[in-house]
């Protein structure tokens, strides 16, 4: 348990008042959320002072009228931290870690296609897992198209 | 012409084609194929290329994306040919049939000729699924 | 020779050398040894397997290789439409062709072969070549590209374990001083000992030539299935697949009837045992040898083949040769 | 894009292909036997999962949890029911974890030994195939005799277990793995001196092990490059913290060592199952468990036959899940994967796509262009759709 207090502390020195809340539901697990901008900046510090070295995961949830965006990082295999931030639903754009975390490079295409966030700077956004003749512009995992609708441009193709 | 029918009910050649399944389905098929049932004492063979196949056993709901390419190897693989629908997925699409994704079930698309049911179904279900397909009269 | 009477001028045939030609040492009795062949492979591969193999089409699943055979004639005969369509059609037929026609030269029922003549090893060897030009035109006109890949593969093995197979396949003929594979079947017989005792090295790389000159799995580069779909193979079917197939079986026969020939005393009866049947013995041994090889090995990758090839099996072929000429394999 | 005849041929690989159980296409750009490319376009196996979770009730999820994916669907179940347990803070009895856990390292075996079959079916050692495909068939027996089914065996519910292991069925157990044991040990050794495989297997698709951290691969991947890193022992979840194991890893970084680190995880499950037979405790199987969960996040992770599972459940006090996100171990290793195969022989591309395992069926989210060639392209439909298999 001390571990999981350690890292609260140097989350809480890293993002000092960008830090919205920050909580520990069980060991080993961190959940942190902070402002909108401070993630990038603070990435360097977390991956050199917290050695948040394997990004496990990003995971995007569309909360209405914001998507938000977890970052899941494990510290060598054990605690799992994990640092969110809201971006608004009208203009989600986001910058890209794949320069410091070379293995984002799958997951932001994933939030990219899925929930049509786009990440500037990322080498090639190109359409992924979904089929080629899926129509621009429809992002499944976004709530606000009913499944129904979704069954239906999915099958007329 | 009794000998070429006996021909065919000897040597049918399989072709596999997962459309996006679990691969429950392949696993328990490729295990058909090993010593503990072992398909060749009925001379089923497992084919690599659509060209030298007569059954084409197909496994996993088609996903839309896949739907071309299982067109396209159902009209690679020469006539007279069968199609097996393998697994639940295969016949109906199983726990993915309302998915935004998946077409759910082969027989939307191709004529099946023999449906093997089971999730994913025991070697010996498919090896009696294929015995039943061979002896079916034309 | 031909043991015709008289020599004739117009040297049309006798009804006896018809039926020698078209059914007992000829195409009916290959025919049937090649389905034979094929059966004892894949029995013998599957019991290796600790499996059955086939069992349910005749007894023992013996008429398997048949039923594959007359289903293939049935199904329908697709050819591609970027094809070259005159290659693609002829190139099933040389290669159904070519190992019947060098079967003639082995003896099979009597001491000498159907038709003997002087030089009919490097007749013999030729085949083999041309087997390769064949299997290559094949995989290039079927313009697919695993069909393209098969075939350049195909092509590139042959470089390597062409001469080291003519060179073991040289070495008795040198001990036996004669180029006629009947007469080096003879020489074996009349001095009463096999070459495989006076040159096992020849015997051995002459093994392993003929496991890659067949594609079995150490050397199956050209069709490896996991990789290249079916290799040069791909896109044959019907009838063209089933000449494939039966071709592949006629160069069984031919490959073991060849290293029975010439190490094992081709087909002399042994006493009680007439040539026919001491014939069968050998080549059954020959090819369970061949299919114990092919189910004991992983399949090398093409680099390492024809490095393997030139590095190891080409010295050994030249040192047997240099052993021979110092009189050791006489 | 560019058509000229381009000194390299683009060989498609998929969705058809007899070394791929699953559709998968990946076009390499070869340049005589040499892959200077790799292009997989994935998304055959893309069912829409993740949405599909969102209508479902918790219950329900479980089935669906079961079928992402057939041959490590216990861990996919285990991580699902774990997730929910945790933001109900359900206490789950002992008997169960050990149940969990026992269930989790047979499919482990059965796992590894079907991948044991399938790499050495790639290099053509059809022997070997069918050996350990046989004697695989004494664990799927014995899960089948367990759980009623011989892939997805339907043993986890949120909040334990829904079957017992009876004493008969631990005795059992015990004499099937004494003789699997044997059978994995002589494998095991056949795989490492083995001329041919070992020509084929060692030195090949090397994956260093900073690549490794830093690409994010996980499982024999990572463990085959001499990294220790194992969800079981760094976050010990169901009865794994009372099992004493240690973390198995190799410095070989090719082919073979991840071959090794396989064979010898089998041999270290079969004593983990032995262990937690002897020490199973008694006790009821399950806790009750309200349909509703109250709101909250958790992640659960789990470690599946290939690698680090990781499942993120967001529920909102409703009987469904807000949000589920599953990212299998095959999607880490795929950018290791691609970094392998640059480089490497056509006829190595199956041994090396099976190096890591690969389960398409969990993975199926993402795509990963790397073309180390200088001018980039995007395919087209058509395109893509000629240059398949013809």
């Amino acid at each position: 348990m001390e571990r999981d207090n350690e890292i609260t502390q140097n989350l809480q020195l890293i993002f000092s008042n960008k830090l919205i809340e920050i909580k520990n539901p069980r060991m080993r697990r961190i959940f942190a959320r902070v402002e909108m901008g401070s993630f990038k900046e603070a990435l360097p510090r977390l991956i050199s002072d917290v050695k948040l070295n394997h990004l496990v995961t990003i995971t995007g949830t569309d909360l209405g009228q914001e998507i938000e965006l977890l970052y899941h990082f494990t510290r060598d295999g054990s605690t799992v931290v994990t640092v969110g931030f809201k971006i608004p639903k009208d203009s989600p754009t986001v910058k890209t870690i794949t320069d410091l975390v070379p293995a984002a490079i799958l997951y932001e295409r994933e939030i990219h296609e899925m929930l049509g966030v786009n990440f500037e700077g990322h080498p090639n956004l190109a359409p992924l897992i979904l089929p080629e003749q899926w129509p621009e512009g429809i992002y499944p995992l976004r709530k606000d198209r009913k499944f129904e609708e979704l069954r239906e441009i999915g099958s007329k193709k | 012409m009794s000998i070429r029918n006996w021909a065919r009910a000897k040597s049918p050649w399989l072709l596999h084609f997962n459309t996006g399944g679990c691969n429950g389905c392949d696993i328990e098929l490729v295990a058909a194929l090993t010593p503990t049932f072992d398909v060749e004492r009925f001379g089923i063979k497992l084919q690599g290329s659509p060209r030298h196949a007569d059954i084409l056993a197909v496994t996993g709901p088609v996903t839309v994306q896949i739907k071309d390419r299982l067109m396209r190897v159902y009209e690679q693989v020469p006539e007279p040919k069968k199609v097996v629908a393998i697994g639940a997925c295969a016949i109906s699409g199983a726990p993915f049939k309302d998915c935004y994704n998946v077409y759910g079930g082969i027989d939307t698309l191709l004529h099946v000729d023999a449906y093997v049911p089971g999730c994913p179904p025991k070697p010996e279900a498919i090896i009696d699924g294929l015995a039943k397909l061979i002896s079916k009269k034309e | 020779m031909v043991d015709g009477g008289a020599e004739k001028e117009n040297c049309e045939m006798t009804p006896y050398e018809v039926f020698q030609l078209l059914v007992f040492p000829g195409l009916t009795l290959l025919f049937v040894l090649a389905f034979f062949y094929e059966w004892i492979d894949r029995k013998f591969f599957a019991r290796l397997q600790n499996r059955y193999g086939p069992l349910y089409t005749g007894p023992f699943g013996l008429f398997q290789p048949v039923a594959d055979f007359v289903k293939l004639l049935g199904k329908e005969d697709i050819v591609p439409l970027a094809c070259d369509k005159l290659v693609f059609a002829l190139t099933p037929i040389f290669y159904f062709a070519l190992p019947l026609t060098a079967l003639f030269v082995v003896p099979i029922s009597e001491s000498t072969g159907l038709i003997a003549f002087e030089g009919d090893l490097i007749f013999v060897m030729f085949i083999f070549t041309m087997l390769v030009v064949t299997v290559f035109l094949a995989g290039w006109s079927s313009a697919s590209r695993f069909g393209i890949i098969g075939g350049v593969r195909a092509a590139l093995e042959m470089l390597s374990y062409e001469i080291p197979l003519g060179l073991a396949m040289v070495g008795p003929a040198i001990a036996a001083g004669s180029l006629s594979i009947s007469a080096i079947a003879n020489w074996q017989s009349s001095h009463l000992v096999w070459s495989i005792f006076l040159q096992p090295i020849g015997f051995a790389v002459l093994i392993v030539g003929l496991l890659a000159e067949l594609e079995f799995v150490p050397f199956d580069i050209p069709e490896a299935d996991t990789e290249i779909v079916a290799g040069w193979r791909t896109e044959f079917s019907g009838r063209k697949l089933a000449l494939f197939k039966v071709g592949r079986d006629l160069e069984l026969v031919l490959a073991s009837a060849i290293v029975a020939a010439l190490y094992l005393g081709g087909a002399q009866a042994l006493g009680p045992i007439p040539a026919i049947v001491s014939f069968l013995i050998k080549t059954v041994i020959v090819v369970l040898l061949l299919t114990f090889l092919r189910a004991v090995f992983a399949r090398f990758r093409i680099d390492q083949m024809t490095a393997g090839m030139w590095k190891y099996l080409l010295p050994i072929a030249i040192f047997q040769i240099v052993l021979i000429q110092f009189g050791i394999g006489r | 894009m560019k058509m000229g005849y381009a000194s390299t041929i683009r060989v498609p690989f998929g969705p058809q292909h007899p070394a791929l159980k699953e559709p998968e296409n990946f076009i390499f750009e070869v340049d005589g036997d040499i892959v200077v490319g790799v292009t997989p376009r994935l998304g055959y196996v893309h069912r829409g999962a993740e949405k599909a979770f969102e209508i479902r009730t918790y219950v329900q999820n479980i089935y669906l949890a079961e079928r992402v994916c057939g041959i490590c669907s216990h861990a996919h179940t285990t991580c699902y029911v774990q997730a929910v347990e945790d933001i109900l803070g359900a206490q789950v009895p002992p008997r169960a974890k050990y149940i969990r856990t026992i269930i989790a390292e047979l499919e482990r075996l059965h796992s590894h030994s079907l991948w044991v079959g399938i790499a050495a079916h790639e290099v053509g050692f059809d022997t070997l195939f069918m050996y350990t495909w046989r004697d695989r068939e004494a664990i799927m027996s014995l899960l089948e005799e367990i759980s009623g089914n011989r892939v997805h065996y339907a043993m986890n519910t949120i909040g334990g277990v829904r079957r017992d292991i009876t004493s008969e069925g631990a005795s059992k157990i015990r004499s099937t793995l004494d003789a699997f044991e044997k059978r994995t040990k002589e494998y095991a050794k056949i795989m490492q001196t083995e001329r041919t495989f070992l020509k084929r297997a060692q030195g090949v698709g090397i994956l260093k092990k900073q690549d490794a951290i830093d690409l994010g691969a996980v499982g024999p991947t990572l463990r085959g490059s001499g990294v220790k890193n194992d969800v079981r022992a760094g976050d010990p979840y169901a009865a794994y913290g009372e099992i004493p194991f240690e973390v198995i890893s190799h410095e070989g970084c090719d082919v073979l060592c991840r071959t090794i680190v396989r064979c010898e995880e089998m041999l270290q499950s079969i004593d983990m199952v032995r262990f937690a037979l002897d020490h199973i405790p008694t006790g009821d199987l399950r806790v009750k468990v309200p349909p509703a969960v109250s709101a909250g996040e958790a992640v659960s992770r789990v470690e599946a036959p290939r690698g680090e599972l990781m499942h993120y459940a967001k529920s909102n006090g409703t009987t469904k899940v807000e949000r589920y996100k599953i990212r299998s171990p095959t999607l880490a290793n795929i950018p290791a994967l691609c970094k392998t195969l640059i480089g490497s022989h056509i006829a190595d591309i199956p041994l090396i796509l099976a190096g890591i395992d690969p389960c398409f069926s969990c993975m199926d989210r993402m795509a990963f262009i790397d073309s180390k060639t200088n001018e980039r392209w995007i395919w087209s439909m058509e395109e893509l759709k000629r240059k398949t298999v013809k």
